[in-house]
Parts: C-alpha cells; structure tokens; sequence
C-alpha cells in the first residue's frame, strides 16, 4: 500500500496537497503545529494511489510517499 | 518486504524548511531545481545566486555554494563566477521585480554575450518581498499597493513578456517558460529545467526559464484561488513552451512590418 | 627586468597582470580607457579572460561574482563611473570580498571634464556607498609607484578580505615614465587560503561557501559591522603608508598633498629649500587608513600647515582633524582640471611662509 | 641638469610620436624621463602636445609652466607656448606652415621649413623627423644614434618607411646642427 | 528675378557648426531632426536630451531648449520631462553605447511604459567619443580598440538589434530603421523621424528611430568608405524598414516555437 | 488644521503635497515603501503624477528631468537605494537642479537589514557621489518634525537650486505621531523664478536654457566650482539649523546625537537633569551645514562631549573637528539595526559624567 | 504622567489594530501619542507588535525598553515582553492561547479568555477587541467611549461588523474591569 | 541656373559632396580654412542641377543651393 506521510512542522496548512488529491486522502487537521499552522492529516489513507500529486504539488515539501517496493515502479519525472 | 521510498526529500535542498508564506509556489520551484541539480549529479559543482526579493534566503535552502546579489544584478554576478571558473555550474534565481525591473540591462546583456549559466525566472506579477508593488509583469488593472487603482495601461504601459524578449536575441540560447501551479506542469517545468542545467552542462549556451509562480500573501487570495488566478489571469498572456532554442536554423528574429517604400503614408 | 616607458594606465593593467590578477570587467571612459584596452589585448595572451560589461553597475557585481568565486579580479573607471558602482561596493565590502578598484578620477561634479582631479577623495576614504564600512585607499604618485601600489593592493585585499582602491588622475593614467617590474617580487602580506569562496560545496572538508551581506537578525548584523570595525582598526593600525620629504631638518611650514599634485608640491620645495626656505612635505600613500600621527606630529613641529589638492578641500577635513585648532591649516585648490603647477606651488608656500613670519 | 620640451603641432602631425621617441632615446642613454601627453578637450580642437621631460635626477612635476623648449609645428602652437619658453630657452619653429617670425627674443629661435624638406624627401608625412631632427641637431639633448635606431624600432613593422624617415631625421639635424649655439 | 533658397539652413540648429570629424554622419542626422522639428513648427516647445557620446554637446547645435543626461539614462530624463509637462515635445538622442549598453533598462522600461517621447538613436556599431571602444552593436569580427581580435561571437555574443527588441513589447510604439549613407535613404529617414514626432505631437505613443550612422574616425577608414563598410557589413544584419506601429492588430510578439508536449525532446 | 495621526513615511508623503510637489519617481524598498504607496494614491487625486521608476537609476535620472524642466519633484529610497543613485546625485547638484531626497535609511552595508540606521551620514554630507559638491541635508526626529522639514526642503532647494536630502530611519518613518499641517504656511525662502528650465524656447525672452553639468574647458568648470562653493559656503552662513537643549543651564557633559537617536538621548537626559545630573544635548537638524560653531561654544563650556549615532561613528568626525584635540569625544553607537534604548543612553552618559568625574 | 505600552501576539491576531487604537484614543482626548510597529525580520516569522505611548508631554523615546503594560494575546509574546514591563505595571494574557500562567510577581497581572469569548459572541475574529476592552477596563488608560467611537470609526466600511466589535470590546471591558487594581 | 554655395568655414573636407554629385560640380580645393580643412570647391558650377544631392549629404551643412525662382519647384523632402 502507497503511505503519504506529513511532516507536520514542515507544513504550512495552505491546503494546496487537499485539492490536488484525487482521490481525498489529505484534509486540514485542527491542531496547530509549533509555527501556528493547521497541519494537513490523513483522512482516507485507505484511498491513497500513490500517485504522488501532493507531493509534487506541496510548496514545503512536508508529504513523502512511501510504497511497498514490489508494487509501483515510479519513474524519475 | 520493506517500504520503499518513492517521493522524498531531494538532497539539493537543506532541511531547515522555508520563510515562504503558506501555499507560495517558490517552495515547489526550489524543490524542482534541487531535483535536477540531484539528478544531473553537479550538486557539487553548482553555484547558485540568490536575487534580492523573496527567494533572497535561498542561499539558505540550497545545500550548494551560494551567492547573494545585489537587486537585478544576479545575472552579472553570474558572469563574474562562471568566467572566473568555467567548470561550475552556476545559475541565478530571480523575481519578476528583480529581473525585469531594476536587473532588465543585466539579463538582457548576460544572454546576449551568451554566458553559459542558467537563469531561473520566477514571475509571480507582483514584487513579493517588499509587501506587494506593481511589478513591470503586473497584469492590466491588476491592484498593488502602488496601482491602487488597478494598473493603468496608459501610465505604467503593458506587462513585460521577458521570455519574448530574450528571444529576440540573435545569440544562441535556450528560453522557455513554464508553471507549476498543477502537477502536470510541474512535471513539464522540471522538464524544462532538466534542459536548462544540460545546455550549460554541455557548454552550450546561455539558458533561461521562466517559472509563473503565485504569491497568495499579496495577491490577497488563499493559495487555491491564486493558482487559478494564474491559470485565468496570466496564462493567456504569458504562454507556455520553449520560445528559443540554440539548434541552427531557428532564430526568430522579426522581420519589419513593411518595407520603408510604404513608410510615411 | 630593464626598466621600460610605459603609460601609466597600461602600467597599472601590466602590473595587475604581473599580480596574477587573470580577469578583468570594466566599461570605458575617458581618461582611464587604455587600461580596458590593455587588458583586452594581454589578458587572452596569459590565458585570462576579459570581459566589457554593460555598465559600471554590472561590471562591479561581476567583480563581485568573480571574487567571491576565489578570484583574483579588478577593474578600473573614472568618477561618474564609479559613482555608479557604489551599491556594489558597499557590498562587496558588507560581503568581505577582496577585490582591486582603479579610479583615475576626473573633474566633477555631473559629467565634468575629463581633466585631472582629486575630488573623489571624501567618496573613496569615507563611504560613497551605504552604511559603515570602509576601504583601503592608495594613492600613487608616480607610474612606477602605481605599478607597485597594484601589485600590493592584490595582496591587501586577499589578506584582509576587503576592497582596495588605487585612485590617481589623468596625470598618472596618461603619462609615460620609465617602469620596473620586479622578477621576485613576494606578497607584501600573508595571503590566507580562500576557503570562504564559492568552489562547489563537496559536503566536507569546509562548511558551505555563502557570499553574502544579508543579516536579518540586527543582532548578527551589528556582530558583523563589529568585526568590519575591528579589522578596518586593524589597517589603521598595519597600513598606514606615508612618504615624508625633509621632515627630518628644520621647517616653518608643513605642506601636506598627495598624489600627482605632491610630485609638483615636491618639485617647488625642492627648489624652495635649495634657496634657503624652510618647508617640508608629507605625502599620504595610503588615504584610508589616513597617516594621522606622523601628520599631527609634522605638523606640530612646523606650527602651520598648507593643504594642496585638486579640489575644494576634501583631504583637508583629515588633515584638520589630525592637526586639531592650534594653529592654522591653510588650503590652495584647484579644480575643473586645472593643474597645479611647480611655479603655482612656490608662489602658495612664500605668501604662507610669509604669514607665519609675520605672525611670529 | 634636466631639460623639459614641449611638442606641439596639429592633431595628425605626429608631434606625440616625436616627444616619446626623445623620452626613450633619453632613457636609453639612462636619464630619468617623463612624457605627459594633453588629452583634454583641446584633441578635440585638432591640435594635440605632450610635454617631455629628460634629467639625471628622477622627475619631479611632469607638469611644466615655462619649458626649456618648445617645438611649434604649426601657428596656433607657436601662439600658444612661445610665451611660456623659459628665457634663455629654445624655439624650433616649423616655418613651412607659421608665417611670422618669433616675437621672443630672450630664447634661442631655431627654424625648420620642415614640410618643404620632407615634401622634396617624397615623405609627406615626415615633417615631424625633420623637425625632431632640427632640435636634436640644435641642443644635443639626447644622442643622434638613439634616435635613429628609435626611426628603425618605430617604422620596424613597415620596412619602405625606415630609410625615408631617417633621411628626414638627418636633413634636420643637418639644419639643427647649422643654427646650434657657439 | 532674385534667387530663391532651395536648400539652406534649418532654423532648428544654431549656426556655430560642430565638432563631429570630417564626414562623420551625426551632422547629417543633426540636420533632419532639426528639419523635421522646423517643419512641424514645434521648435518653440521642443526640449532635447543629449546622451554622453559623440553627440553630448548636442545642446549646443539644436537651437531649442535642452538637457544633458548622464550615459544611457536620456529615456529616464526624457520620462521626468514629459511627465512634468505633457505639452512639450520630447527627444533624446542616443548613441549605440549609451543607448543600447549602459541605458538598456531604462529605454526597454520608457518604450515599455509607453512614454510620449521620441528617441533617435544613432547606432554607429562603436563608441565613438571614449575613442573605438566595442559597442552591443559592433559587428561581428570588427576590430576595436577593446575587442582587437575582432568581435569574438563566442565570449562577447552577436551583434543587438535595439529595434527588434523593442518591436516586442506589447505597449504600442512607433518603432523604425533608417540610414543616412545615400540621399535616398536620408530623405526616407527624415521621414520616419517626421512620423516618429508626428505620432509624439499627437499624445499617441512612444516612437524611437533607429538610425546606421559612421564613425570614420575609429573605424579608421576615409568618409565614403565608412558609407560603403555600413552598407555592405551593417545593412544586412540591420534592415531597414518600419517595425511597429501604434495602431491596432500589428502586434508581432513571438509565439514558442514548440509547445510544451514536445518539450525535453 | 486639526493634529492627526500619522505614519512617518505618508507624512512625509502628505508634507510633500502639501509643499505644492506633484511629482514622485521612486522604486520600491523597506522601510519606505508606505511613501511610494501613499503617493500613488494621493498624487492622481491631487492631480500629480506618480511614476514607478524601473530602478533607483532611472528614478533619479526622471528626476533630473522633471525639476529641470522647472517642477517640483521628489524621490524618497532607503540605504543601497540611494548609493544606486550618486551619479545622478552628483550631476543633479553639478546642474544645480532643486530636488528632494529622502533617504529612510537601514542598516548597511550591503543588503545589510531593513532596521533603523545612521550610517549613511558620511554618504549624504561628504558626497557618495564623484566631484566637489554638497548637499543641504536635514535630519528630523520626530514625524512633525519630518513634515516641516520636508515642506522647507522644497523651498531651499528652490532657493538654492540645489539637492536637499532628508534623511531618517525606520524608526521616524514607520511611527505614527500627531501632525499638524499648517494652512498658512509660507515659503521659509524666496523662490527666485525658474527662468533656466528647460520649458521651450519661445527665441526671447530668455537664454536658451541648457540643463548641464558639463564643461569641457577647464577653466569654465573651475569657475562652476567656486560658484558650487560660494553657494554652499552660503549655506553654511545661512542654513545651520540646530536644536540646543539645557545648554544654557550647567553642565559637565555635552551629548550630541540627531534624528531618532537624539530623542531617545533627550528623554535619558531630561530624567537625569531631574535627578540632579549636568547633561546638555546639541541636535544638529541640518547636517549639512554642521552646526560646528554650537557644538564647539557648547562643547568648550562642557569640556567632555558623547557622540550618540546609529553607526560606528560618522557625525563623529564633524564633532570631533568642531570641538578640536583639547578634550575628550567618547562615541557611543549601535548598528545592525540595533536602537540605542534611553536606558542605555543614561548609562552611556553616567559613565561619562563619571570619567569626567575622575579626570578633574 | 506617561504610559508605555507594548502590544504583542501573532501576525493576523490585529495587534496592531488594537495600539492604533490606542494611541488615537489619547490623542482624541488630547494627550500626546505615539505608535511604533515592529517591522522587523521578526514579522516574516509571523510574530508583531507595536509600541505605544500616551503622555502628557511630548512623547520622548518612543522606544520602550521597560513598557508600564504589556498586552500579549499569544505565548511567544508573552515570553519575550513578560520580563519586560517595568515593576508595578501591568501585563494582560490571552488565556485561550497562553497555557502558562505569569511568572512576574511585582507586576498586576490581568487574564482574558479572547478567544473563547469572541468566539461565543460570533466573532471569531474578534480576540484583539476583547483584550483592548479588557486592558482599558483594568487600567482606564483611556476614556471608554473614546474606544468605541474608533470601533464604530473602524469598521464604518462593514457595518455589520461594527456591533460584535463593539460588543466584544465591552465584554472584554468587564472582565477587565473586575479585575481593576483597587 | 542653380547655384551651389559653400560655407569655406564649415566644410571638413570630407568629399561626401564630391562622391554624392552626379554631375562633378564639387571638388576638394587647395586652400585650408580656419580650421586646417582643404575645403570643397566648385569646380564645374555650369553642370549642377540643382538636384541638392550634395546638399543633403552634406554633414556639416556647409552647402545652400539658390535657384532662379521660376526653374524649379522644390518639394519638402
Ligand atoms: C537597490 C534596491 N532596491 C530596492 C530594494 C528593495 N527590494 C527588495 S526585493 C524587491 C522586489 C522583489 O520583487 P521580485 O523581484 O518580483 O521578487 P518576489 O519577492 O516577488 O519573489 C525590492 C524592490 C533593494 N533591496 N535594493
Ligand atoms: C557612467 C559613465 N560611463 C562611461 C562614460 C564614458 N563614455 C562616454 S561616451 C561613451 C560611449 C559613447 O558611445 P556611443 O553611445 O555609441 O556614442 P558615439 O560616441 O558612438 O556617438 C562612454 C562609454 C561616461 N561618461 N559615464
Ligand atoms: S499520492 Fe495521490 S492519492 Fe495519495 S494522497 Fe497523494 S495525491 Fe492523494
Ligand atoms: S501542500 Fe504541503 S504545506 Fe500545504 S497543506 Fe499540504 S502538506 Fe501542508
Ligand atoms: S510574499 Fe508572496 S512571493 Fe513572497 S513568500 Fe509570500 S506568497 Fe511567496
Ligand atoms: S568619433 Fe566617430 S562618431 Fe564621433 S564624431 Fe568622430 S566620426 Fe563621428
Ligand atoms: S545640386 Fe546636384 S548637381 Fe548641383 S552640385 Fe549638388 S549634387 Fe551636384
Ligand atoms: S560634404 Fe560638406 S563638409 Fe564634406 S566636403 Fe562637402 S561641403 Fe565639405
Ligand atoms: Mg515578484
Ligand atoms: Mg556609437
């Protein structure tokens, strides 16, 4: 199975990983991290892809994507 | 079997996380060029030159050798470096303010002599750092702090298409330009600067890549919105592609309307 | 090496060459166009690389660029040139870059006249640029000492990280005397590695190279204007260069002049004191850090004091400050180019010579 | 002893040339020299001078008020610096192109008709060898041999122009040598 | 019947004659901005701005009110003029150093902010007063005194062409190239200058005259040959013509040569 | 007209219109911004024009322009800003135009901070700019103060067809204060009519005008400068402004500072003087002129003096020739953006009054 | 009298806003005033503040090093103002944001719930004038109604904003007020 | 008949006029001027056509052409 992780002091809380999602996985959490941002959480982690569109959507990299290496073969974009 | 990293943290950049304001897309501009320096394997041999602007700590996120310019002269700092040591790689980051403003005669001349660094060239229409002024690559009637009334195409002319511009010139170069407000452009933008960094790798020539960015924070919009600002507002006006590229044959220079026989009526 | 005629400006590009200084941006102007020229020619033929920039603006951050890569790099201009690169030399200062400024000035203010002048004196020694910092000043009053002054100010600027400015005039710059330049010549000062320079960061061996003068935190930043402040005291302290004519016999008057205008000023004492007149000359090498001791003691033991420059009086402020309000510090100018000459110089030193006698 | 000169004639003349060339041949035969051209607005004007000092001590002023010698190859030059010889000096006057004689006549006044020598010479543009030629021949301030191995040095890179050049050197000298003080 | 002035001496300049060499073709263009500026009958309120160049003592020679600029920045005093008051007539006149080296951003930004002022920049492919310096525009391979191998296209880049540079801003402009070498080519540029003016006169738009001028004084050749080097060397590169005009439908900006799906091929 | 509260930079934006101004170029930087965004709103109502300059080069070279074609006009930039501008600067006072600078400045050099600063002094009173020339440079510390100079500023300049420069920090243009804008207020000078701007040239009436700075004949441009300093020598006679507190009381201690910091020094002062300490303050207003005659009467009568700046120490040296070699200048400064507190003031001025103390 | 007074929290927490308001009520009722932001490196991190002080005199320093009050409506602020505020001044605490109590003994400490009781009142936006109503109930520093004059002044653009404003800043007063020092 | 003038004082000696004459009314005299310029003479004044060729040439306004009112019209160039 696909894992977005959220490094919660690096994000931001712009939101910008919950639109790019496709399939909803990300929302804004309620808890603030040291910075006073609302952090991104997953929701429906079940539902990740792994497609990698908030990752590379996310200004602060604070997602990274880990997957169970028999299962995708991701290329280099 | 054990979890496999497919989306990480590229080594050009430090750890230390960013100054940028919520949602800016700088952040995904430093990430891109990070992975290409990575990937292209000259992290070590890369100097990078920070604009006075909001990418101004960018000395600080790049895990390279860094330089900081003074405002708009990034590109004549670049020249200093690569002509003292030709076998760096050196590129300059730069705002629209920066560049197309104060810094116009040092991008223009740095390309025209064909330097063989490259130049990032990030236009988010606005000057960010300084709290949100009319930059020349501000759209018509777009509101600034210094366009309160919008920008008034008969006072402060038409927005600046630097990309066009640079075009013009007759020396080799690579010019382009792209976005990152959707992933897919992201990809495409990394594509562009994958082009970029190898021309200079090569020696080739002078390379150029215009990034439309966002700056929620003085645009007055929550970050979502702005990339559709973007997409409606500048996209139009600022196209997408590769303008210019140093392969024989495809120098674009315009020729005159019409010949001086016709001239006066 | 034989001595040779060469003009002062293309000296100054030979000598800097001779340095081991293999880049050079610059922009021409009048009268100072045949070092660019120079360069131009030579440097390709050593393996060096010239460039003309668009403007003094861009030349002074390519040598910015260039020095902060490790380099050793210099440029030349003329007033309203260098006026234009005073943004980037407070910079390159800020950013503790050694780099060789040349400015062969001209007469001012606007665009002036191409004629000789000193009236970039206050620019050079006191800050044209913003905030506090300050450079090291050389004056020259000869070719053979331009080509010397160059060689050192290389040395100076990598040993204390600063900028170094060679400033003369038209009179130096276009003129031709007969040069050496020595085969053996050592640094006139230890050169520490560059280890600070932006060389590629390979991940060890020194931490990452950042040329920068950026310090958000005024905490940082005033730490930062402290150890300027220390090492700018620490010139004053090293390198202070000053030539002292007759200061050794006795004297009634005290002349103090620097530069072109000190070679004229020497001239007429010379031939003052072989007609019997009691005058002695000091001659400021090194503008910035000012010779104020051996001025205050010359002129202590002179008890007056006659400033020549070409201009309305700007050294004056130095020297006024080194000599306090004792007794009087007389100045002669001249300006828009117009040259001091040995018979002018003569006629200035009898009418002060002359007040001091009849103020005994 | 120091000797200060001053060459002065129209912009094309070649009256820096000759006022470099005594500057070498004086550091050739080891004095101390010093060669100030004009270059203010005056090249402007068409007329150009530079100012030549020879002496056994090192130079002093380049700047000189009143010259030891003067070397007027045109009108407005002669106009110019014949008041500033100082007495008992030299005034080489080309008279092919100034037709008034000297006013001074507390400075030693040599003449040159110096177009009309290189004209018959077939060298056009070698009235300033004569001339050159006619103040060496005249004061003896630096040795003849260094100024015709300069004319070689000089005219190295066009062969044709060597001989022409230093015939006009020695008609001058010739000239110079005739008006010499006793 | 008494003889009637067919040709004679344009009121717009003064009488004292310059101090451009012998057949040097700055006289020439003096005399048709003047012509033009008689013509139009706008003498009275027409100020002048000299660069610094050859032509820095222009004051003295137009016999109307003038403003002598610092090197390359004549765009930003003619802004200052013109925006002080709108109802003079405005010109600067600009060598190819001052205009297109050192003044680059400040003629890019007036021609982009579409300011009602005319320049006429004289490209003679040298800096004529420092003494035959290399200019943007010198061509290729020419021998100047800091580029005495020739112009090198490797380290100093080709050849700008100010004209196609400008024709790519969107702000509407008068935009032309003209010569001065033949009589023919003269009157046809004393007619883009009339245009230029016209437009100015009209409160219309920005307007810049380009013109290929000699200097045969550091281009070392005799006056007539100088005429024929330019025709020969500079035409080509440089063509005459019109290159924009103010009015509708004539913008020309570039298109990318290739889209963004073909991109990092 | 009823106190209003305002911001320093838009008071001096408002100050400006008020002084009949219609015109601003500038560019954009911290700390000033808000005068640049002010204008841009305030001009069109006026029926002014703002203009948005591509650079500070351009800004000051549009200047140029617009005053020489006989209108008011200012531009206002903060430290690297305005060393961009000293060519323009230099033949802005060389063509004796009348403008208005202002300088917020920050702390330097290079990029430096956007904090409060002082260490353009020596940029704005010695000529960052190439030649002989000076400008009238005023120094206010408080936002009315800023306001009656501003609207002075536009007058001397008329008067004198010269560059005035006001120069202050973060601190003066970032605060909100009461201002009064006086209904009445008269021109502080004669303005003599603007017969040599370039304004068309009707064939009569006048000289054809020519804005220029340029004088090829040596002799011409040596006149132009002793006319350029018969006028600043008119200055000094007539311009020195200087505020002098308790210096007509006792006291063993002169303090002398300008703009934000002398204020912080007054407020240290004034709770000293309460509890029974012998301070007095010199507040030079106008820096060029100096008030060097004040500080030396007042200095004489102290016989120790405190030079408080926001810099490693630039007025310093106007203090210093001023009150001569006969007693001690002790210097306190705070750079980097740092503020001098009025804590650290009094306990600057204690130890001083105590040295004095021990030295009697 | 004089009265220095810091206030201090995060970027959009209109800390600002409430020192304007401040300073505009002194001047209203005719003391002097001034108003000095931070507008240093320390806003990009998200933090502000601003420095006010209300005097009868002309306002000396408007740098305050030891401030009579401090108002700081989030912990950051709390922990670089708190060690500040001279002795016998006064300090008011946001509680909802600040989860520590004071540590300063020799100063009159004041609490305000903000954001729980602009939150209960609709307005969520609305914490900056609960705490200046609760610093003017407990101080008096300045006239109550010159304050709500500024609010109805303030947000006369959005009417609909100017009664919780108002209603805010009276609920703010009271808990101010009952925490007045007697 | 058009008549070519010559200012002496202004001419340069440049030949301009001499290379633009269709006709070889101009060449460079012998004589200098003020200013040390062998200035342009008229060498064969009965063939000018008044075509102003030279005139316009001429950098240095240093030629007028006067014509007998009736031959020509001459148009704004
Ligand atoms: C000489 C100089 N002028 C002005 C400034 C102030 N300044 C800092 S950043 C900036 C513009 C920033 O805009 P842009 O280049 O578009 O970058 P962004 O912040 O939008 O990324 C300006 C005008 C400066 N630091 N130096
Ligand atoms: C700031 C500054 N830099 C350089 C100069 C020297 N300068 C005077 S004219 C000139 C260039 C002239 O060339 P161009 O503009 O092509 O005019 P031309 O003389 O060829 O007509 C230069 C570099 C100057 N006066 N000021
Ligand atoms: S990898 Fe794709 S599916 Fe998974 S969270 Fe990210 S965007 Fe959503
Ligand atoms: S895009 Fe990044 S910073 Fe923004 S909310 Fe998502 S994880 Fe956080
Ligand atoms: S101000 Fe704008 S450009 Fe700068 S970091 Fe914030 S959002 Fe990005
Ligand atoms: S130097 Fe060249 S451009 Fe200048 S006047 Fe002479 S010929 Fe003309
Ligand atoms: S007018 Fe024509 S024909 Fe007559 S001289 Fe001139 S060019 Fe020759
Ligand atoms: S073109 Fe003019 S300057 Fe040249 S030779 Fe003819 S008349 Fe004389
Ligand atoms: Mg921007
Ligand atoms: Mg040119």
């Amino acid at each position: 199975m696909p894992r977005i992780d959220v490094e919660k002091e690096r994000c931001k809380g712009c939101e910008l990983c919950v639109k790019a999602c496709p399939q909803g996985v990300l929302a804004i959490g309620t808890e603030m991290n040291g910075k006073g941002y609302f952090f991104v959480k997953r929701v429906e982690p079940t539902k990740c892809l792994g497609c990698r569109l908030c990752c590379i959507t996310c200004p602060d990299v604070a997602l990274s994507l880990n997957v169970n290496g028999t299962m995708y073969h991701y290329f280099k974009y | 079997m054990k979890d496999k990293l497919a989306f990480g943290y590229p080594e050009g950049l430090t750890t230390g996380g960013t100054h940028y304001c919520p949602g800016c897309t700088h952040g995904i501009i430093h990430r891109l060029i990070a992975e290409v320096i990575d990937e292209l394997g000259v992290r070590e041999r890369t100097v990078g030159v920070s604009p006075v602007g909001c990418a101004v700590l960018a000395y600080n996120y790049f895990s390279t050798d860094y330089q900081e310019a003074s405002h708009g002269r990034a590109p004549a700092v670049a020249t200093g470096i690569k002509r003292a040591r030709p076998d760096l790689m050196v590129y300059t980051y730069q705002g629209d303010g920066d560049l197309a403003s104060i810094g116009m005669a040092e991008i223009v001349h740095a390309a025209n002599r064909g330097e063989k660094f490259t130049v990032v060239f990030v236009n988010n229409a606005i000057y960010g750092m300084t709290g949100g002024q009319m930059a020349p690559t501000t759209m018509p009637g777009q509101v600034t702090s210094t366009s309160p009334r919008g920008r008034e195409l008969d006072l402060a002319g038409h927005p600046i298409r630097m990309v066009e511009l640079i075009s013009t010139l007759h020396t080799p170069a690579f010019v382009a330009r792209g976005t990152v407000i959707r992933p897919l452009q992201a990809v495409q933008t990394k594509e562009l600067l994958r082009r970029a960094f190898q021309y200079q790798k090569e020696g080739k020539c002078f390379s150029m890549v215009e990034i439309l960015s966002t700056c929620p924070t003085n645009w007055g919009m929550p970050p979502a919105e702005a990339l559709n600002w973007l997409e409606k507002t500048m996209m139009p006006y600022y196209p997408l592609g590769v303008f210019k590229t140093p392969e024989e044959g495809v120098d674009r220079a315009p020729l005159p309307l019409c010949g001086l026989q016709d001239g006066g009526k | 090496m034989a001595r040779k005629l060469m003009k002062g400006c293309e000296a100054i590009g030979e000598a800097a060459i001779k340095a081991n200084c293999k880049l050079f941006f610059g922009y021409p102007i009048t009268p100072q166009n045949e070092i660019p020229e120079y360069m131009s020619r030579r440097l390709p033929q050593v393996g060096g690389t010239f460039v003309q920039a668009e403007s003094e603006v861009a030349a002074s951050n390519m040598l910015y660029g260039a020095a902060g890569a490790g380099e050793r790099v210099f440029t030349s201009s003329s007033s309203p040139g260098i006026s234009l690169m005073q943004e980037a030399v407070s910079y390159m200062a800020g950013s503790e870059l050694p780099v060789v400024i040349v400015n062969i000035m001209r007469a001012g203010p606007g665009l002036g006249g191409i004629l000789p002048s000193q009236a970039d004196y206050f620019q050079s020694t006191k800050g044209g640029g913003h905030g506090d910092y300050r450079l090291l000043v050389l004056a020259p009053s000869s070719v053979q000492e331009a080509v010397d002054l160059m060689q050192d100010a290389f040395d100076l600027a990598d040993h204390y990280r600063n900028p170094v400015m060679v400033i003369a005039d038209g009179l130096i710059g276009q003129m031709m005397e007969p040069v050496e330049f020595k085969e053996d010549r050592q640094p006139c000062r230890s050169l520490p590695s560059k280890d600070w320079a932006t060389t590629g960061w390979k991940g060890e061996g020194r931490p990452r190279a950042i040329v920068n003068s950026l310090f958000l935190d005024p905490n940082l930043l005033e730490r930062h204007n402290e150890k300027l402040t220390a090492k700018y005291a620490e010139m004053a302290r090293n390198e202070v260069r000053v030539a002292e004519y007759f200061t050794d016999e006795d004297y009634d008057l005290l002349v103090v002049a620097y530069g072109s205008v000190a070679r004229v000023c020497l001239s007429a004492i010379r031939q003052l004191r072989a007609e019997g007149k009691r005058v002695a000359l000091v001659r400021p090498i090194s503008l910035f850090p000012f010779p104020t001791e051996v001025i205050e003691r010359a002129a202590n033991k002179a008890g007056r004091v006659l400033v020549v420059e070409l201009s309305t009086g700007q050294m004056l402020e130095d020297v006024r400050m080194a000599v306090g309000k004792d007794f009087p510090v007389a100045f002669h100018g001249r300006t828009g180019g117009n040259l001091v000459t040995p018979d002018e110089a003569r006629e200035k030193i009898l009418a002060q010579l002359a007040a001091r006698e009849a103020s005994r | 002893m120091q000797h200060e000169m001053i060459f002065a004639g129209f912009g094309g003349q070649g009256v820096l040339l000759i006022g470099k060339m005594i500057a070498y041949a004086g550091l050739n035969s080891g004095k101390e020299v010093s060669w100030l051209p004009s270059y203010g607005p005056e090249m402007r004007g068409g007329t150009a001078n530079c100012t030549v000092v020879v002496a056994d001590e090192p130079v002093g002023s380049p700047v000189v008020a009143s010259p030891w010698a003067v070397v007027a190859m045109n009108l407005p030059s002669l106009d110019k610096f014949e008041p500033t010889v100082a007495p008992g000096g030299v005034l080489v006057i080309n008279t092919s192109l100034i037709n008034r004689p000297a006013v001074r006549t507390d400075v030693r006044v040599v003449n040159v008709a110096a177009n009309e020598i290189c004209n018959e010479l077939g060298n056009p543009k070698g009235a300033n060898m004569v001339t050159v030629g006619c103040f060496v021949g005249a004061t003896e301030v630096v040795p003849v041999q260094q100024m015709e191995d300069l004319i070689r040095e000089t005219f190295a890179a066009k062969p044709k122009l060597i001989d022409v050049n230093v015939e006009c050197f020695r008609r001058g000298l010739e000239v110079g040598r005739a008006q010499k003080a006793v």
